[in-house]
């Protein structure tokens, strides 16, 4: 237990730790002017949610959090920024007013604070339903059969197989409409 | 007569064909617009006139009928027919006759031939859609009057809007535009929420009987509500019909759309339309929700609108320089007498509101069609534009007399009959009331006979008014039925009475009583 | 038949008329592609598009009819997802009937086009089907994705593009508070599956559970903005200006069909448990739509816009339906938006037929005296307008839609009759600008030197001529409509949902 | 509707007679209504062309000259129909007169305790109201309808003469034929309702008549005026009969008697009926407050002023009480109200006669007076002496006005031949006419004589009786116990006396003033003009000399007990008392009216004394010599302005009443309620509120996706807000 | 740590909006959107420790739409580049009323 407990103390200062890094490189991502700085600060953010991911028990998560998301997704911002040279000045000084950062903040606080209500603690507890508890609890304390990527292929591929199998022609159909916008207008005359 | 009628099984068949004949007729027009696409406006025009006056004149002896078939002793529903319409909401294409609305969809057939024949020569741009839009207004009028199924009620309630709203708004004089949309929004912010009122009284009567119906017969005789919910469903119907009777403060609509209306619609619209809403209060209104209609303070109410329309008409009527706007407030002023006559619940008042129904059709429907004409040949309803003209339109100056007389009220007229039952039933429930009612014989003198003077008295001092025209024989012929009405009704008015009698009798024992006896079952008001 | 969804074979087999048009719209991408763009393929591909449609229709109206059911999984086999089905497979079948020759007109050459509404005609059959908040979401973003880029899809036109961009930016913003509400749902009931939620929240008590709540309201925004209901709205108009007019009628109809259809069924299976919380906002909701739809409708000069802002307006009136929370509701739901899409896919015919090239001629000025030069052409409009306006014989079923939708208000167990006053109330108003449109064509003259609309394809035509047919026809006998929407009510297979009642 | 005490109609003795052709009587003059008026179309019309909008102008001028627009006065030829109308208008007259003294004679050959019923037709059988179209032949009506045809008769003939050039003769005499048709259904009319019809009628016609020259606006206003005010009066009729019918059950003059003799003694229902009744009475009869469109109703032509406005149709009010008398009986309140009212308007009346230069005018505020002194009459429930002067009065002022339509028709002439314009009605443009037509002269000398009192003239006799009725019942009477805002009524009636005999004083100094004026002294007519002054034809003098034997030899219908030496004591006390007997004894307190013989030759010498000084002084203090044409004279001041002016009354009211009952319609009803708050307010505002709010919906439209994103996201917090915050 | 996780993810989820609510560039504003499509990721992927793998899942398909809409949302930012050589979005509003 003592090793455990030190697990546990050195588990929540990483969570922490990246947490505060998230939010910090979140809050940075939204401040920089610069589009670029802004995704590498967004990539930043991944980064740690990648971490986080990791220390919730989703390693296959985080894995592709780096892979799809930094690595794929980001890139593609960071190649369309710079394709379309979004570093000029007039593209740069497209944020609002102080007055606008405040009154965004305001709202933004007023909507935490909504949601974060889900997170009263006299809720948590039954944020099982009873009759769910005893299958969370197995779920909770099972070590996960399959190794990592068991648990999430195993759902993946029966259940949800459908759905799986949706994303493709959903990705078919952003392909489709990615060449069809950016084609070159032929028809230009 | 009533042999022959039988033999024909006449009560059979004559409400859907009323129905469904000038249905025909516009199709019929529309398919002769297309038809004859490329002949000469004129011959097609004149092709139009004469289909539509056939159809029109070929409905009016159809429907003369009635008055020998339907007896008006009888209790039940004469001439009724009930065919399944949409079963699975329990609408029934369900029509009917009693006494008062048998003359009135007599007022509303004879009349139409004399209203193609006063538009004659007046319409000359798409000649084809305008009677073809009559024709299909004539089904919605004719659907009000017969229809006892809620729901079919209030579709042929609203069909009605959209041909007049197009015959104001293409037809009509420079503010159409507003006018016919005044006149289409008003009629319709009632009429809505009496919708709502509908559905609310349908699903109760779903409830008691097990299965949905939005019969009339069933609802009058079995639907019993909480008073509350009673008051606020009556509210919805008066409200839609006191915009369309019109009653104060709900009136203003229609001097707009009187003015802006061409010759037929003002027509159609005084003499027909407008007895819809007093039609409903009868029909609808009062027998639906006899404690509401009985509740001293909604009568007083009411009563208080109908005087203050009377008296109000009257006095605004007094100072209109325009002869059509003039006529459009003697109406609501005329109107407020009907309402008066309805809410005092006498069997007189409720006989005489009937007869100032049918007699206001008459004569305002004929001060309209005499407008029609001289503003044919003067293109200008101004009264100062006119004076002096009896010396060289006398015919006009004569008929337009009488028609003044008798809306004025004067014995020997109709117009006495109607007031003066409505006057003399009413004083005996509503004393105040009728005498400030009576008031207004002053005042309709006032208004009526200084116009009067204005347009055919007075020296002649308008150079263009030397060169007017005199009726032609297509206006005399179709002034003279208006005028033998006229008189008729106001000598010997006995057979219209007899006619309306026994309905306007169970109409008013039936309030009372019914508004004696306690809710029998309270159920959830609305919300 | 009664599907095992477990069974994959099964699952395909339940699945199969979507499948049919999405491997149909694969194969017509692929030849799409093969050839360089020209009006004639666009044409061909059109009309392929057009056969493989009816063909699903054809399959999806042969299933309505085996009284098909499943056992509980991700999707379901219910007439309620095949009568969404067909509605937008309709409007879809419309779309690219007006995009033909519409497309010519505005020179708008890719053959995908029509390849896309099917997709996003799939997404939306996906969405019919869905019982599963994870298939509602790949649903929601398979329709989506097809339409932001319809949307852009004229590439000479600036308006074209910025619709594009603002419905895309804005959509994916909703859709993080769609995602957003179903991670939290998922959180409180620890399932994704509509029915199992629906039964947990019953069971469990779930009404004061906050993050339950969140999730609900979250949810709500998320459909709200794709059904653009007020204030969720703000995009509807520019994207609608924006977007080529055929597309413009597609997102009227049939996405929104889909939307409603997904959000409905949710709200029937998953959250009767919940009605306590969404009533008051739903209720507002509906009001806020329909007051605000329909009063900056009168503002409106362009008819795209105008159509756009009385679609919202019907948004409103949708969610009456919503609002009732029972299956009479659905049944309701299902009739207005019958009726509904009728009248608005044939006004934007209507406005297709009078505009002109470079998406111009869309002022209500370009309308006016229109009864002169194409008197049947202004007579269909006017039973469109009449129509969404809910005037009955003229304006045919749309009355009928709206009466059905007032009775389900006032029928409900916690009756609308408040609401149902608000209805009818905003309809006066939006009488103000629908009988402007009748005004504006019959009673004013033709303006000097205006030039007669040019002759619509036959295509256009069609498509007027049938839904004014419809409207009207259906308008004198709507039984079969009637027993058609009320036959297609949602039925959740294991669960007796609290506020489940028999429709009427 | 018969009460069960009434004789069954065919067992009534009369309905063996040939009064069941009473239902003929107003048939005939709606016969010569009908075919003049037939004539009067034909006469005028032209009828349109089938397509009226059509080529508007082109025929303008062809319409203008082929059409009638010849100016009423200058007609140079009798109309083309006027001898067929000569004969038809008089003729149906003529004919009802016979009928009407069949009748008279069959009524005075039978027993008749009852008046006979006639039922035409059902007429409005409604709920309790069942009221038929019956006509009510008793002796009142028998009265009347001699009256009325009679009269009528002689000057529908006068009218024949005096109309002759008028381009409008067939139209004059179909509306005066309709004018005896009403006045025929006035005075036969069997139950209040019917009476009403009549009552209507003749004010109709009465309109229609004043009118006659319509292209004269002072004309077609009067006619106007005569209308509405006489509708004030109807209004109280009107609200009468609700309190009857409410109150009483019934409608039918039997019916309500019956019940009315149930009614309490001075009961506040029998005083509000009769107030309201009296209303009406005040309308039709000219009375205060409701005189004034009588005076105006002189630009109608003269023997329509003779018939209507003088005669028969004015006298209607005394009827309708004569005929409500037991109503009346039961009113003491309403009876002091109705002789007091009367006796004011005898006295306003004469002072305003006194001053006229008009002769029409004159006789206008003479008949005004004269109507006041029946109303005494009748208030004071000496309903035969109201009859009897209603009779006498319409020889007399039948005979003044036709004599002075004989002089305006002299003068009319006269000013025709020379082209001169001048106005043929002022006194101060006649003078000396005697010479030019002596017969009018003398004629109008017996109906002055007869008006002034003097006695053994028909005016002596029966004015003599009222101002006795009045004297006698100032004690022991109901009338006199009754009192009226606190001052007893004998008090009232001794002021009512007064206010008759002064009335008499002044009514004797017009007349004078009148004749003086238009007959002596030197002619004012102008020189080129006198040769044209000529006595009118025969045909209309001819019904002057039979009404100045009437005028002369009319007293003898009721001679009073006093004079019995002349003749046959009180006829038409006899005649009339089935009918207003019994109402009359009950104010009497059931003892017929009784005064001494010294009393009643004290009273007649004070009115025989009064009468010949008011001519007395008239003759001497007016010199018609001293009168200047009316172009030379100079305006009037101090009194003389005020009653020339008639106190201004007219302008009082048009100030006061009609021009702000005008300006609030206008301005505060119609510019105000109506188009402004109703509709401005209401019903626009509430549409602009719409179209504001869509506006500024528009507005936050901006376009800018920022905006949208914000408005979206207040939407989400809102919402979460309704969520988690419930 | 459920809690601190779904606190956090909500926190991001904050900043994203802030994000959209305050910049003006359009692929700035998209990738706001991204950033709170991940923290509803993180949401998942917590509450997926009391559910099961269920969470897990979703989160796959969350990126595979986050990839797609990626490629449609920059195809369209470039579409409409094209046309308006920017893209501010304050710069980009022909569509309003």
């Amino acid at each position: 237990m003592q090793v455990n407990q030190f697990h546990s103390l050195f588990y929540a200062f990483t969570f922490y730790f990246f947490g505060l890094v998230a939010i910090a490189s979140a809050i940075a991502f939204v401040t920089r002017k610069s589009p670029v700085a802004a995704a590498v600060w967004l990539v930043l953010v991944m980064f740690s949610l990648a971490a986080l991911y990791v220390m919730l028990d989703a390693q296959f998560i985080g894995a592709i959090q780096v892979l799809v998301y930094t690595g794929a997704i980001m890139v593609v911002f960071l190649f369309v920024i710079m394709l379309l040279n979004l570093g000029n000045p007039s593209e740069l000084a497209d944020a609002r007013g102080k007055w606008g950062y405040l009154a965004a903040l305001l709202i933004g606080l007023v909507m935490l604070a909504e949601v974060m209500a889900l997170t009263r603690s006299n809720t948590i507890d039954r944020m099982i339903p009873p009759d769910l508890a005893a299958k969370a609890a197995a779920a909770a304390a099972a070590p996960l059969a399959g190794g990592v990527i068991g648990p999430i292929a195993a759902p993946l591929f029966n259940e949800y197989l459908l759905a799986f199998e949706l994303t493709s022609v959903l990705l078919l159909a952003a392909i489709v409409g990615a060449v069809v916008l950016s084609k070159r207008r032929t028809n230009a005359r | 007569m009533t042999a022959f009628l039988s033999s024909i099984n006449y009560s059979a068949w004559i409400v859907p064909v009323l129905l469904l004949l000038p249905a025909f007729g516009a199709v019929g027009l529309l398919a002769h617009a297309r038809l004859s696409a490329g002949d000469a406006a004129d011959k097609r025009w004149r092709e139009a006139r004469l289909l539509a006056l056939a159809f029109f004149v070929a409905e009016a002896i159809l429907s003369l009928g009635l008055w020998w078939s339907v007896d008006p002793a009888v209790a039940g529903w004469q001439a009724a027919v009930d065919l399944p319409w949409i079963p699975q909401w329990g609408i029934r294409f369900t029509v009917g006759l009693d006494g008062i609305s048998m003359t009135l969809v007599l007022l509303t057939t004879l009349l139409m031939p004399l209203v193609i024949l006063g538009s004659w020569t007046s319409i000359r741009s798409k000649v084809h859609s305008y009677y073809a839009l009559l024709m299909l207004l004539t089904v919605g009028m004719l659907g009000v009057f017969v229809s006892l199924d809620l729901v079919l009620f209030y579709v042929m309630w609203e069909i009605m809007l959209v041909p007049m709203y197009l015959i104001i708004g293409v037809w009509g004089g420079e503010r159409r535009l507003y006018a016919s949309l005044k006149f289409f929004i008003y009629t319709m912010v009632g009429s809505l929420l009496m919708l709502v009122a509908i559905l609310y009284l349908g699903s109760e009567a779903s409830r008691v009987l097990g299965s949905p119906t939005f019969s009339y017969d069933f609802i009058l005789n079995n639907v019993r509500l909480d008073p509350t919910t009673t008051l606020w469903l009556f509210g919805a119907f008066a409200l839609a019909f006191a915009v369309k009777v019109p009653m104060f403060p709900f009136h203003t609509w229609l001097p707009d759309a009187h003015v802006e209306a061409p010759t037929a619609g003002s027509v159609i619209l005084a003499a027909i339309m407008l007895k819809m809403g007093t039609f409903g209060f009868i029909r609808f209104a009062l027998p639906l929700f006899p404690s509401a209609a009985m509740n001293p303070a909604v009568r007083t109410f009411m009563v208080t609108l109908a005087v203050i329309g009377i008296v109000y008409g009257a006095l605004v009527a007094l100072v209109q320089p325009d002869f059509k706007k003039l006529v459009a407030y003697s109406s609501v002023s005329h109107l407020g007498f009907v309402m008066l006559g309805i809410f005092a619940l006498t069997v007189e008042s409720m006989q005489g509101a009937l007869m100032v129904t049918i007699n206001h059709g008459v004569s305002t429907g004929a001060l309209f069609l005499l407008i029609g004409m001289i503003y044919e040949r003067r293109h200008t309803r101004m009264i100062a534009d006119y004076g002096g003209i009896a010396k060289v339109v006398p015919i006009f100056a004569t008929i337009l007399t009488i028609v003044c007389l008798s809306s004025i009220g004067v014995p020997g007229t109709n117009g006495f009959i109607g007031e003066f039952l409505v006057l003399v039933g009413s004083y005996k429930t509503q004393p105040l009331a009728t005498i400030i009612a009576a008031t207004s014989v002053v005042f309709a003198a006032a208004y009526m006979l200084w116009a009067l003077q204005r347009i055919i008295y007075n020296p002649m001092t308008k150079p263009e008014n030397e060169g007017l025209k005199d009726l032609n024989w297509r206006e005399i012929g179709l002034m003279v039925p208006l005028l033998i009405a006229i008189l008729w009704l106001g000598v010997y008015p006995k057979p219209l009475l007899d006619k309306t009698e026994p309905a306007a009798r169970r109409l008013v024992e039936s309030v009372q009583t019914a508004a004696a006896r306690t809710p029998a079952r309270a159920t959830n008001g609305a919300r | 038949m009664n599907y095992e969804l477990a069974n994959p074979s099964q699952l395909m087999q339940a699945f199969a008329p979507d499948l049919l048009l999405m491997g149909g719209a694969m194969v017509l991408m692929l030849w799409a592609a093969w050839r360089p763009e020209s009006n004639e393929h666009q044409r061909a591909v059109g009309k392929a598009s057009l056969a493989l449609i009816a063909a699903t229709i054809g399959m999806t109206l042969w299933y309505s009819t085996r009284g098909l059911s499943s056992s509980l999984g991700v999707i379901a086999v219910d007439n309620f997802r095949w009568a969404t089905d067909l509605i937008c497979l309709l409007g879809a079948a419309g779309a690219i009937a007006l995009s033909m020759d519409y497309n010519v007109r505005e020179r708008i050459l890719p053959a995908e086009s029509h390849v896309l509404v099917l997709f996003a005609t799939s997404g939306m059959m996906v969405l019919a089907a869905a019982r599963d908040l994870m298939i509602v979401f790949l649903g929601i973003e398979l329709m989506s994705v097809a339409i932001y880029v319809l949307a852009g899809l004229n590439r000479r036109s600036e308006k074209s593009a910025e619709g594009s961009l603002k419905y895309f930016l804005l959509g994916a913003f909703a859709t993080g508070f769609l995602l957003y509400g179903v991670a939290l749902i998922y959180g409180a009931t620890g399932s994704t599956n509509l029915v199992e939620i629906g039964e947990r929240v019953v069971r469990g008590n779930f009404i004061g559970h906050p993050m339950m709540l969140v999730g609900t309201g979250l949810l709500l925004v998320g459909f709200g903005f794709k059904v653009a209901a007020a204030p969720f709205h703000m995009w509807a108009p520019d994207v609608y200006e924006g977007a080529p007019t055929p597309i413009t009628a597609f997102m009227a109809t049939a996405v929104k069909a889909a939307a409603f259809a997904t959000f409905l069924r949710v709200w029937i299976e998953a959250m009767p448990g919940m009605g306590e919380a969404w009533f008051a906002p739903i209720w507002w909701l509906a009001a806020l739509a329909m007051f605000l739809g329909n009063t900056v409708a009168l503002a409106q000069r362009n008819m795209k816009r105008l159509l756009a802002y009385s679609s919202i307006a019907h948004t409103g009136y949708l969610l009456v339906a919503v609002a009732t929370g029972t299956l009479g509701g659905s049944a309701a739901f299902l009739f207005y938006l019958v009726a509904y899409s009728l009248a608005s896919f044939g006004a934007f015919a209507v406005v297709i037929t009078v505009g002109r090239e470079g998406d111009a001629n869309n002022d209500l000025s370009d309308y006016e005296g229109l009864w002169s030069v194409r008197p049947w052409l202004a007579i269909a409009m006017s039973v469109f307008m009449l129509s969404l306006m809910g005037f009955p014989v003229f304006g045919g079923i749309g009355f009928f839609g709206k009466w059905y939708l007032l009775m389900a208000a006032i029928e409900a167990p916690r009756p609308l009759t408040t609401l149902a006053i608000v209805l009818v109330l905003t309809s006066v108003v939006s009488a103000g600008y629908y009988l402007n449109v009748v005004r504006v064509m019959f009673m004013k003259p033709r303006p000097e030197g205006a030039r007669d609309p040019e002759p619509a394809g036959a295509l256009t035509r069609g498509v007027v001529l049938a839904t004014a047919v419809a409207i009207l026809a259906l308008g004198i006998m709507p039984t079969r409509v009637i027993s058609w929407s009320r036959g297609s009510i949602p039925r959740p297979p294991h669960v007796q949902a609290a506020a489940v009642d028999a429709p009427r | 509707m018969m009460i069960p005490a009434m004789t069954p109609e065919g067992a009534h003795p009369l309905a063996t007679t040939v009064a069941r052709l009473v239902w003929l009587l107003p048939l005939l003059p709606l016969l010569g209504f009908l075919i003049n008026g037939t004539l009067a179309m034909l006469g005028v019309a032209k009828v349109g062309p089938a397509d009226p909008s059509a080529g508007h102008d082109e025929h303008a001028h062809a319409a203008h000259t082929g059409g009638h627009d010849d100016h009423a006065h200058h007609a140079p030829t009798r109309h083309k129909f006027a001898g067929i109308v000569s004969l038809i208008g008089p003729g149906v007259l003529i004919a009802a007169f016979g009928l009407a003294v069949a009748c008279f004679l069959a009524m005075r050959g039978v027993e008749m305790e009852h008046p006979y019923i006639v039922t035409l037709y059902q007429w409005m059988p409604v709920g309790d109201l069942n009221l038929a179209a019956t006509f009510q032949l008793d002796q009142l009506s028998m009265v009347m309808v001699l009256v009325v045809t009679g009269v009528g008769t002689l000057i529908h003939v006068f009218s024949v003469g005096y109309m002759q050039e008028d381009p409008g003769y067939p139209r004059y005499f179909a509306y005066l034929n309709l004018f005896i048709f009403f006045m025929l259904i006035l005075v036969l009319g069997g139950n209040y309702p019917l009476l009403f019809v009549g009552w209507e009628g003749v004010g109709l016609c009465s309109y229609l008549l004043i009118g006659f020259w319509f292209s004269e606006k002072a004309n077609a206003d009067a006619g106007k005026k005569a209308f509405i005010v006489n509708r004030i009066g109807d209004f109280g009729f009107l609200v009468a009969m609700f309190l009857m019918f409410a109150n009483l059950g019934a409608l039918d003059f039997g019916n309500v008697a019956a019940k009315a003799a149930e009614l309490p003694m001075g009961g506040v229902m029998a005083t509000t009926i009769c107030l309201f009744l009296f209303l009406g009475c005040a309308g039709k009869s000219a009375q205060i407050p409701l005189y004034v469109w009588l005076p105006d109703a002189m630009a109608g032509p003269t023997p329509v002023s003779a018939l209507i406005h003088a005669a028969t149709m004015v006298t209607a009010g005394v009827y309708l009480i004569a005929r409500s008398a037991t109503l009346f009986s039961m009113a003491p309140t309403a009876q002091l109200v109705v002789a007091l009212v009367g006796g004011l308007t005898a006295f306003f009346a004469a002072t305003i006669g006194l001053k006229q230069w008009d002769i029409k005018k004159v006789l206008a505020y003479s008949t005004v007076s004269q109507l006041g002194y029946m109303f005494v009459a009748v208030g004071v429930g000496a309903y035969v002496a109201g009859i009897f002067h209603l009779v006498t009065h319409a020889f007399f002022k039948a005979l003044l006005f036709l004599g002075s339509g004989s002089v305006i028709y002299a003068m009319h002439a006269a000013y025709h031949a020379t082209h001169k314009h001048d106005d043929a009605q002022d006194m101060r443009n006649m003078g000396g006419l005697r010479k030019f037509m002596p017969v009018t002269f003398y004629l109008m000398w017996i109906a002055t004589l007869a008006i002034a009192g003097i006695p053994f003239f028909s005016g002596f006799f029966s004015k003599d009786e009222i101002l006795g009725s009045v004297f006698a019942r100032a004690h022991g009477s109901t009338l006199a116990d009754a009192s009226l805002l606190g001052v007893p009524g004998g008090t009232i009636l001794m002021l009512i006396y007064g206010l008759g005999l002064a009335s008499a004083l002044m009514t004797a100094i017009y007349m004078t003033r009148m004749m003086l004026y238009t007959f002596h002294g030197p002619n004012r007519t102008g020189e080129a003009e006198r040769p044209h002054l000529a006595e009118a034809p025969w045909i209309m003098t001819g019904p002057l000399v039979v009404l100045g034997a009437l005028s002369l030899v009319g007293g003898w219908l009721n001679v009073p007990a006093l004079l019995g030496a002349i003749g046959p004591v009180g006829v038409l006390d006899h005649w009339l008392e089935p009918v207003v007997g019994e109402a009359a004894l009950r104010t009497t307190l059931g003892a017929a009216p009784h005064m001494t013989h010294e009393t009643e030759l004290m009273l007649v010498g004070v009115a025989i004394a009064i009468a010949t000084a008011g001519i007395a002084f008239a003759v001497w203090r007016l010199k018609p010599a001293a009168l200047v044409a009316k172009k030379d004279a100079v305006a009037p001041q101090g009194i003389d302005r005020i009653l020339e002016n008639k106190y201004f009354v007219d302008e009082g009211y048009d100030k006061g009443i009609v021009q702000p009952t005008l300006d609030v319609s206008r301005v505060v009803l119609w510019k105000g309620l109506d188009t402004g708050i109703i509709d401005g307010l209401f019903v626009n505002g509430s549409a602009l509120l719409a179209r504001a709010i869509g506006w500024m919906g528009s507005q936050l439209q901006t376009g800018q996706v920022g905006t949208y994103a914000w408005v979206l996201l207040i939407g989400v917090i809102t919402l979460l807000g309704a969520f988690t915050f419930r | 740590m459920l809690v601190e996780a779904l606190a956090l993810s909500a926190v991001l989820f904050t900043i994203g909006v802030i994000g959209v609510l305050t910049r003006r560039n359009a692929i700035i504003i998209f990738m706001c959107v991204e950033l709170m499509l991940n923290a509803v990721n993180l949401s998942f992927v917590a509450l997926s420790t009391l559910h099961g793998a269920t969470g897990q899942v979703f989160v796959v398909f969350t990126m595979t739409v986050a990839a797609a809409e990626a490629a449609v949302g920059l195809a369209i930012i470039i579409a409409i580049f094209r046309h308006t050589q920017t893209v501010n979005l304050q710069n980009i509003n022909i569509l309003k009323g």
